[in-house]
């Protein structure tokens, strides 16, 4: 097995970085600066049931080592994703991981079930964590209890496996992933955005025209880390994870901190190519470091896994 | 086919209140072609400011590998853009978007072009080229004040050139649409740039001819994958029809979309 | 009035800028740049009963636009505090807000109930958020009901207006604001750190040896600017916020956003004289736009205050 | 008393593999009079690095009113330090801390200078004053190998100098405290910077005499107020004493605080 590559339930990656959602659309505008192939998974952006235009603009601003952004899971819908965006995909030999959203439970439901049947899309993201709709949402990922039953209902239709997306803006990070552990998810991806605002200091009035956003970017690293770290500790579950990466050492702490997969968010509007570039150099430490798998400095930060697992020069 | 580079700073230079002009050498230049495509500038390393700024190209200069832009100072990196000296490197992503179609007037044709603000720059790429074709060209160029305004002389030796400035210190008080109201000449298109209200106004005002219209927004990637940018497209009585200002844009066809 | 005073329960200040509690140690460091009686009050470092030396070191990290910190509540326990650290400061013309802290109700009882005697405390601050002490701190931060007990108790004990200084680690900030108004408090201070870790990339371990921190500076301004926007338009409770203001721009951006007074944390290890600077820019900038009073700007993000409020130019 | 300044920098080199020698000019080096006193720099203006970055003196021309600084780049804040420009200002904050006595050693007398790697530089101020005073200085230096060695001619200009690197590409293989056994001179007090096992070692090695160690602790705001970089007091059993590195320190005496 090739130092990078990462077995996870439903997934063979054939390195561990991949494009978070909704920062990636459907591939097609990143198909420009370099083959898709290169990746080792591809989150989609949101799918529900009908198409959404979303919120009004302006719908992204600016923050100190970071963005906010309120979009509002605008998206062409379920059949449209079907038939249009996800066969295009098709033609790369790159594992689909689908992001699922909706604003009741019936709808989660319709849409992880037919889009778990797409050819191309070996895993589900349950997006019970956006926090720029009124509905559904971030609603659903800020109670254990309306978590777990969501996790039980779309794992009930899923033909794929299905991972979790946890939000940040919780007392208990743990307790949110101990609820969908118990509703039968098989994986977790962790953190969707923190719920932040930015006003325009001579008008005092917010920038974004939802009024409030999703915080993203290097400013909420640590946030997502400390959660990463605390989560591995206490679930099985494996952790996709994703918060301000853009390099691979940001990938490499992610990985030490306990997640067995890492996602590129915000980072991709900085630079297009940041995927592969990661992917290659993150190569090129582990050999450095004479690391034979990149799973060897899983959960570092807080396991005892010997000299192996450190930087040998 | 959009492009990357770093590029150095031949030039930057405060030409009026806040405003730089700013040129740039390098091989991206080459695929530079159509006036109103703009680029994407990673304005310092480091992640404070963290997003590209959407600047659009101002002129391009083949020959030298060059190509200039203007920008007003806005906010945080724009400032930081602003201190940037010549010798050093701006990481540029582009070009990106649609620009102004420079055939759709043939020879001996008129164009009207209308800047206001820190939206007259890429009219002014165009306007050379719409010359070179041998349309006739009128500018009218919209200011706050006077100390703001920038590029008279350029463009005057491109065409008849009307300023407007808001509170009347250079050429007429008042807006664009002031001189355009007063305007013997029938122009076969318009072409136009600047602040929404604006290009509402230019748009209700020349309700009977084809104008090309730049649109701006609040970007993520400036390629088309955030969906931050959209505008929804005119007529559509769903509401749930969209373009994105970044990738489908910046210029859309006068009636093409919601300004 | 001046532009800038504000009168809130137990202060009069002279302006709405003060440094946070244990970026300001009790002044004396400040001292030798600027005269405290320049601000517009003083919140002072942790006080507990007790001596403490806090956690090893080390204690700081940075991270993007912000640092993480995991002091423990290092201080030389309450009587010190009361015979030195206070007294020294009694120099000064200056209101004291004591930051109040301990491991049991009946440590905060006993140093409210004492601290709030001292002759220039005109108000506690009760810091029921500090994310780096295993005992007390932010587990009375982030359950509503001990946070509506420990108000209740330390109110009926203090002497001077009890402010609760609450964490953004919840999943409702409103929620917990509720709770601490039905204890009986007479304001809010908000937010505390988030918490948040860095890792060492070469050998995986936590930078911090308390492993995780409190996040700070810029980059969390995002979230506190929106925590005190919503709570703002919840409560009736006056708030002192803080969280990543390094300009009078923040100071605005804050008052637009619904608070009273505004602290400066971070910002002073990054320049000294950073509270002195904001202070008199603030009052240049608000007589440039012609706004006759600073809380003309209050709330104007959510309220529909008029012209006024607005920039003129 | 501590000041603070916008400083030019008037020189800028790589003089190792990664080891920077900066050279500032400003009234503020009027301030600077203790050897083993450091600055406070803002590396960058914006919020990313955001921190100020603790650097020692290491050396100080009041005539030209410049002194110098060396130090290595380690993480993001050194290396943005070491792309900025001669000409471009950093802001300094500063001098901060106690420094090493240049007057506890009489005329005649023999000191032991111990550095290493990015520990050395503060000990050039300090040799400098000890040779002028007349006080007989011996300097031991001790890098990982030859190519992050520095300042060995300026060091030998002073004094004997030996090396110590720990591969054996350089002088004696091994660490600074292997050259000490070795040694025939009997010194009066030791003066040491470097990391904290090598402070450790040499402590224990010369129990029996005084000396002055120089310690390092990650900061906060550099002034005494943040309680980020406590050290624990020698021999106190309570746990409960300590120092702060950036106002009680850098320097103490030896048996002082806990390395
Ligand atoms: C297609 C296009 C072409 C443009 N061409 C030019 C030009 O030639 N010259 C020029 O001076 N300006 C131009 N602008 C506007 C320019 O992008 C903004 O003024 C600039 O991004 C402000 O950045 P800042 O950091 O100074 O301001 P800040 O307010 O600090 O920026 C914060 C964030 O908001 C965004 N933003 C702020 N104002 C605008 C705006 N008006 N439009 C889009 N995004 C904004 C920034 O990109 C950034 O992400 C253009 C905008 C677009 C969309
Ligand atoms: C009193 C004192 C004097 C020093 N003198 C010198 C000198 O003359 N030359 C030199 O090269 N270095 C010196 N150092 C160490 C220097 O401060 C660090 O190497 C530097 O801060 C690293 O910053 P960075 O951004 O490159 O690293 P990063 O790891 O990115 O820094 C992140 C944070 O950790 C802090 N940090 C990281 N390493 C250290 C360290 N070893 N000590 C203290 N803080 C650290 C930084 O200040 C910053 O806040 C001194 C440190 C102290 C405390
Ligand atoms: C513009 C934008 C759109 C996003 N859309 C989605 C989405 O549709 N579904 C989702 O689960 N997360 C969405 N996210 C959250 C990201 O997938 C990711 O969890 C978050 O941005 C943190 O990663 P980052 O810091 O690398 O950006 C979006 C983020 C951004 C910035
Ligand atoms: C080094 C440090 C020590 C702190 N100590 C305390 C404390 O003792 N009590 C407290 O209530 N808050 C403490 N805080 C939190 C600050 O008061 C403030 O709430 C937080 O840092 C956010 O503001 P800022 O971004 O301006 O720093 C501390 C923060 C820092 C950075
Ligand atoms: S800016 Fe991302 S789609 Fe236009
Ligand atoms: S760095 Fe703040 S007390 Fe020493």
């Amino acid at each position: 097995m090739s130092r990078l590559q990462v077995e996870l339930p439903g997934l063979t990656l054939k390195n561990p970085v991949m494009p978070a959602s909704g920062c990636f659309g459907f591939g097609k505008e990143y198909s420009q600066f370099y083959d898709l192939s290169l990746l080792g998974a591809i989150m989609v952006k949101a799918t529900t049931r009908e198409v959404r235009f979303g919120n009004p603009t302006p719908r992204v601003a600016e923050t100190s080592s970071g963005m906010l952004n309120a979009i509002g899971l605008q998206n062409p819908g379920l059949d449209h994703v079907l038939q249009h965006e996800l066969k295009w995909l098709e033609q790369y030999d790159v594992p689909v991981i689908a992001n699922v959203a909706g604003s009741t439970i019936e709808d989660y439901e319709q849409v992880a079930e037919a889009i778990s049947k797409a050819p191309n899309v070996h895993a589900l993201e349950i997006n019970i964590s956006c926090p720029n709709v009124k509905e559904g949402g971030i609603a659903f990922g800020t109670h254990p209890d309306t978590a777990r039953e969501l996790t039980e209902k779309v794992k009930r239709v899923s033909s794929v496996p299905v991972y979790i997306k946890l939000s940040p803006n919780v007392s208990s990070i743990t307790e949110m992933a101990y609820a969908v552990e118990e509703g039968g998810a098989d994986g977790l991806s962790m953190i969707n955005t923190l719920l932040g605002m930015r006003l325009d200091s001579r008008t005092g009035k917010p920038v974004i025209a939802n009024k409030t956003g999703g915080l993203s970017g290097p400013a909420i690293k640590p946030v997502a880390l400390r959660m990463v770290y605390e989560v591995s500790q206490k679930t099985t579950l494996p952790i996709i994870a994703m918060g301000g990466v853009s390099d691979e050492m940001d990938v490499i702490d992610f990985i030490s901190a306990g997640a067995s997969a890492v996602a590129v968010g915000t980072a991709n509007f900085v630079d297009p190519l940041v995927c592969p570039e990661i992917i290659k150099n993150l190569n090129n430490i582990l050999e450095e470091w004479e690391i034979e798998h990149i799973h060897d400095l899983r959960g570092r930060s807080w396991k005892d896994i010997g000299e192996a697992a450190y930087h040998r020069s | 086919m959009i492009g990357q580079e770093n590029m150095k700073i031949v030039s930057h230079q405060e030409i009026a209140a806040n405003i730089f002009e700013l040129v740039l050498e390098g091989e991206l230049t080459k695929k530079m072609t159509s006036p109103g495509q703009f680029v994407h500038l990673k304005v310092t390393s480091g992640n404070d400011p963290l997003l590209r700024r959407p600047i659009s190209i101002c002129s391009i200069n083949q020959e030298m590998n060059q190509f200039t832009m203007l920008y007003r100072v806005s906010g945080n990196g724009t400032k930081v853009l602003s201190e940037r000296a010549p010798g050093a490197v701006v990481h540029v992503l582009g070009p990106l978007g649609n620009g102004f179609p420079d055939d759709y007037l043939k020879e001996g044709e008129q164009a009207l072009l209308i800047g206001g603000g820190i939206g007259v720059p890429p009219l002014y790429e165009l306007s050379k080229r719409l010359v070179h074709k041998g349309v006739h060209v009128t500018h009218i160029l919209g200011f706050q004040t006077e100390s703001d305004m920038f590029y008279k002389n350029e463009f005057e030796k491109l065409g008849e050139t009307h300023i407007a400035t808001a509170d009347g210190t250079h050429g007429v008080k008042g807006f664009v649409t002031d001189v355009a109201e007063q305007l013997s000449i029938q122009p076969d298109a318009y072409f136009t740039c600047g602040p929404s209200p604006m290009l509402k106004a230019v748009e209700s005002k020349y309700e009977t001819i084809n104008g090309f219209i730049s649109m701006e927004q609040r970007m993520g990637c400036g390629i088309g994958a955030c969906l931050a940018c959209v505008c929804h497209v005119a007529g559509d009585e769903s509401g749930l029809k969209y373009k994105k200002v970044c990738s489908d844009g910046p210029v859309f066809k006068s009636g093409e979309v919601v300004i």
